[in-house]
């Protein structure tokens, strides 16, 4: 698949587009269980942060954007970042520490971003992409572009400083974004309850005056929904609404996590509520799609997993004689802008 | 005097202005920077003359405007960020340094961040010690930010539209004190450009080079004229940019004079000069000094508020003039 | 005046309270016009931020707190610092950059503290109060000392990050302190109306689960009821509450400000709501004070404001030899903390 | 090996133990500190032993969270504040800067700050460049702040104790890589403390000195041992602390070895090492130099992710050997 083969509108709209977001959410887990099979194999470096569980979120945002509408994400970015058209194989490469990386070895994980289809990178600071996102979408307006900008992040985001102020100025300034919070009930180890004094995060919006929706997360065609309702505010002009999704991430928050926050029956209680299960039982009700297509959606997304693995490993390894050249950019490398 | 003797003032607002008249995608923002023409009255009447989207006042967010302007610089504008004092760089730093600096060769070059930070630093205003400090060194320690130090109208100009110029993230330290007053050469009425990297030697003299940064140039100069009816010839070499620095002139100037003595406002222990220093006695250069290298600096102190205390925190004219001549004196 | 004559209660309550009201107020405006006058003579150094027109915020606040209370101030402090008790001498020896100045010349009008008074400090940079005073209300809270911690602060400071972090760490460990947004319209030429997309800045309150209460801030009487209200939850352990005082500064930011962003006619209206000519009409009214006793009040504090320039003058310059020393407290010094 | 060769991770949790034993004020604060034990393992079990109050959980919110511990250390409490990766120091900026730092200055005394702010540092996990900073220059150019980097355990253990002890802001910069392993030296059980401003010399020898910090100590110990071999012997100095810094072994080691290296992780442009040259080259020790001083820093560049080029970014044992070798053979 690559940003042409995109797919926006509803996910329960067509066979199409339900097979497209079954599509990407398979990509996006097979990719992230590809990834911790290679960090268990020992073939890949640093941390991880895997967004398993909550696949929905991502399919659902980014079938509401076009392909110039522009995203910010976060640590656990894998999914936004396949959810947006990224290449898988540049994708593991640049895990692997290749030259053909998305930053040739130099990001890794929480740094990959991909100018050609809007994503304005992974960021590994809790709600560092927030100001940037509104400062896309201030770009959008000054200039007339008509994009959209989103804003991933987490619960835990929500109380950085950089939240607060971005929001502030994304209401003043009516700014084209959308802020999306990937609400999966902790910030590492904190819990929500105990992090927030308020029922729904969406109510945060509140003291900015900007409008919040709550959805459930796990539901890939309301994740949509409410998304592209936000997406029409801010594209009319009206300004940010903040979207919570509510999900849930099924694997430690790093390799290093213990789980000891949280219970084992808490984490089997939502794996019940599995999004890419839960859709093919949507699809499948809908008669959208049958059983036999969803196997071969899967087994495409293994396929692709697969092979963007071989091809990645392929790669040489990037070179440290690069390094000091690439930390400016030079006046007159040809300019690329997102 | 003509009337192209400008404040710095007068020089930084005409290198944003013929920068906003060249490129459509040039925007300021800050806060108070619109009707109030800036803290400092750098943007003067920018607001008026190109309007409330281009000239943008914001709410008090430093870290929430200069991730915008992050953003924007992303997303293919070249955002100027006024900061009203250089103190408030803290409350930015994330977006500074873990996002600006770091964005293009993060993401392994695919995107970059053409932004200017204009910050005011420096004490002599009374302002004490939240307001008054001297904080290059911490940014010229962090790679991929280029460190601008303009230490005249003239400089002030040419080196902006050079910064604005600049594919990636520049951050750019006004002295205050700078800021009301003419220098000591016309400031050309169009735009110019002074490349970022290269040293600039104000003045030669056989006795000792002096490097100094910012509002300290100036001292220097001061000094330098005063010394000079004594007989003691200083080269002030200014070196405009301390990230990328240019050391070239310093090392030519020190084969004449042998000795060297460096002047800054930040405080002494750990403050950005000591980089010239190493960079001497880590190099050929150690072989041409004769005498200890001299340092002048900041007192390791918070900048205190009472006139008296103030001047006795940071170099003063009569300070260099004393170093220079002892360091001359006492090493023939 | 000393901290030992600090009074607690209702303005309107007894005849006492009611001249300490308009005495403190009366101070403040006294000593206030004497820093404008001595700025203007050329015998202060550095600016100077007048909270004139604002009198009855400070003095509502401090009237609902004990001495052993805290508070943290900003650059606007002089009220705060007066209304809690601060000796004016040592305030005006302070703006003169005297040895016998609160700071010994070292911070200057914008860091006067008051250990005795249980004034943290007024804080040069704009909300940077707000996490210290929930940090004193940890201290209180752990330490159990029972008393409230209460943060001055403008309605500029509610956009910067500092406010947000500190304002939901104070909701989610329900920490004694009082949040008091002096919203006098402008952050320097920043108008409200600009600065925030909600009607009062008590719903900022909203995304954090805290109440909050607008009150005019030009009544002293309401003011020292919202506080009153809001300390007896803090004190009860219910946490913070938000009280936004709606007023105006009569002078420009600082000596800097030409007064460009607003009209003549907007400074004239709000200086007939003058809070010291409102409580002197409201307690003639209710027959506490008559005009001779009024009269009295003001003359007191102009000979108090009079005394303590003279005495302030008196003092020696602040000394340059003891700066190094000052920098670091040494462990064998004694240890005083607020 | 006894059952006291600690890693440094357990030895910085026994000195926060023991402070939390003697003094009810002490207590620590920080992100996911509490039932997940620290990012890095720290706290471990104090949770459990101590309790939420004192072993104190917080959201994401680092300016928050050092802004309360100054108020609370206003207030009679002694905080340690953890901050995950020292890279988040940024968010913090100001309470830490313009507030901790300053406040007992600029208010005449009256109050004061008891505060560490404990923060893993450095690179070698391949977190990347916003993860593996070593930001210590920042901090020792703010008079008003101490700033430790231990390392070992043994010096860990020692130095925090009396951090906490210590009446004043204090920055601890912890290397990561140093967490997990155990050090040369038995950490004694109890409680004692290492003085701070006081650095150590921890091994001498006759034809360089080198002073490092942090994880480059056990790198240049490392490399002294290589070279031992070649019969080129190495005074390894570390000081333990930068703010105060103490110079005086040093400068009586250098009237030996009249050769001197310096060795940090930070990028070299602007790095703090640059203030042990510095002080070297303008006091008399000048004289005693034989050789140009040897520099070896990280590349100024951010820290890259993949493995090889993180390894190429800052010093190894091998580049400490081959500087070593060299400025030894090259100045005899
Ligand atoms: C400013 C900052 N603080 C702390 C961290 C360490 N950290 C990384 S991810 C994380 C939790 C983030 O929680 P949330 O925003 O809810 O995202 P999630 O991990 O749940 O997707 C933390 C504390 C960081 N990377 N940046
Ligand atoms: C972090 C920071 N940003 C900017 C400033 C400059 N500044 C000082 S006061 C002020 C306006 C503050 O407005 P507000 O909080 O409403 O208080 P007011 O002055 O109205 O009392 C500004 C922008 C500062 N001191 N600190
Ligand atoms: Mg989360
Ligand atoms: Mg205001």
């Amino acid at each position: 698949m690559t940003a042409a083969t995109l797919k926006i509108g509803d996910p329960l709209a067509s066979h199409e587009n339900a097979r497209y977001a079954l599509l990407t959410m398979s990509r996006i887990r097979r990719l992230e269980e590809a990834v911790e099979d290679l960090f268990g194999r020992g073939m890949m470096h640093g941390t991880m942060h895997l967004s398993i569980g909550q696949e929905a979120t991502a399919t659902g945002v980014c079938m509401a954007l076009r392909l110039e509408d522009q995203i910010t994400s976060t640590h656990r970015g894998h999914g936004h970042c396949v959810a947006k058209g990224a290449d898988l194989t540049s994708m593991i490469a640049e895990l692997l520490g290749k030259e053909n990386g998305y930053c040739h070895g130099r990001g890794g994980s929480m740094h990959i971003a991909d100018v050609a289809t809007g994503n304005l990178g992974a960021n590994g600071i809790v709600g560092g992409g927030i100001p940037i996102a509104i400062g896309a979408a201030l770009a959008s307006k000054m200039m007339k572009k008509g994009t959209v900008a989103v804003s991933f992040f987490g619960d835990g985001a929500m109380n950085e400083g950089a939240f607060h102020e971005a929001a502030n100025l994304a209401a003043i300034w009516k700014l084209p974004v959308v802020l999306v919070c990937e609400n999966n009930g902790y910030g590492m180890s904190s819990s929500t309850h105990l992090a927030f004094a308020i029922k729904t995060l969406a109510e945060r919006g509140l003291g900015y005056g900007i409008p919040g929706i709550t959805v459930d997360g796990n539901d890939v065609a309301a994740v949509y929904a409410a998304t592209q309702s936000a997406v029409d505010r801010a594209r009319a002009g009206d300004g940010p609404t903040i979207v919570e999704c509510v999900t849930y991430r099924w694997k430690g928050h790093s390799r290093s996590d213990k789980n000891l926050y949280r219970t084992k029956e808490e984490i089997d209680e939502w794996k019940k509520k599995d999004p890419i299960l839960f859709f093919e039982h949507v699809v499948r009700e809908k008669n959208l799609m049958n059983d036999e297509e969803i196997a071969a959606v899967h087994a495409e997304a293994t396929s692709q997993v697969i092979h963007a693995v071989n091809e990645a490993m392929k790669g040489v390894p990037a070179d440290p004689a690069g390094l000091l050249a690439a930390v400016f950019k030079t006046a007159d490398s040809v300019e690329v802008s997102a | 005097m003509t009337d192209r003797m400008l404040t710095m003032s007068e020089a930084l607002r005409e290198a944003m202005a013929i920068a906003m008249e060249e490129r459509p995608e040039v925007f300021i923002l800050g806060e108070d920077i619109g009707i109030y023409g800036g803290a400092f009255g750098v943007t003067g009447d920018l607001y008026h003359r190109f309007g409330s989207e281009r000239v943008r006042d914001t709410p008090i967010s430093e870290l929430g405007i200069v991730g915008a302007a992050v953003g924007a610089a992303l997303s293919g504008m070249r955002p100027i960020v006024e900061i009203q004092f250089s103190d408030f760089t803290a409350q930015a730093m994330d977006q500074i340094v873990n996002q600006a600096a770091k964005i293009h060769f993060m993401v392994g070059g695919g995107l970059h961040v053409p932004l200017v930070l204009r910050a005011a630093a420096g004490s002599g205003t009374g302002a004490a010690a939240q307001h008054s400090q001297s904080l290059e060194g911490w940014f010229a320690n962090v790679p991929g930010l280029k460190v601008v130090i303009p230490s005249s109208p003239y400089e002030a100009k040419g080196l902006l539209l050079a910064s604005i110029d600049d594919p990636n993230p520049v951050i750019f330290m006004e002295h205050k004190l700078l800021y009301k007053v003419a220098g000591r050469e016309e400031v050309p009425e169009g735009a110019y450009r002074i490349p970022l990297g290269v040293s600039r030697v104000l003045r030669e003299g056989k006795d000792l080079t002096v490097v100094a940064t910012g509002i300290m140039v100036s001292r220097a100069m001061a000094a330098a004229d005063l010394l000079e009816k004594e007989g003691v010839l200083l080269t002030i070499i200014d070196p405009r940019t301390i990230s990328p620095l240019d050391m070239n002139p310093v090392y030519a100037s020190l084969e004449k004079t042998g000795r060297l003595m460096v002047v800054q406002e930040a405080p002494e222990h750990g403050g950005f000069l000591n980089e010239v220093i190493a960079k001497v006695v880590t190099g050929p250069s150690l072989g041409s000094l004769i005498a200890p290298v001299a340092r002048l600096a900041g007192m390791n102190i918070p900048i205190p508020y009472a006139p008296q205390l103030e001047k006795a925190a940071v170099p003063q004219v009569e300070d260099i003039v004393k170093k220079a001549r002892e360091i001359v004196a006492d090493w023939r």
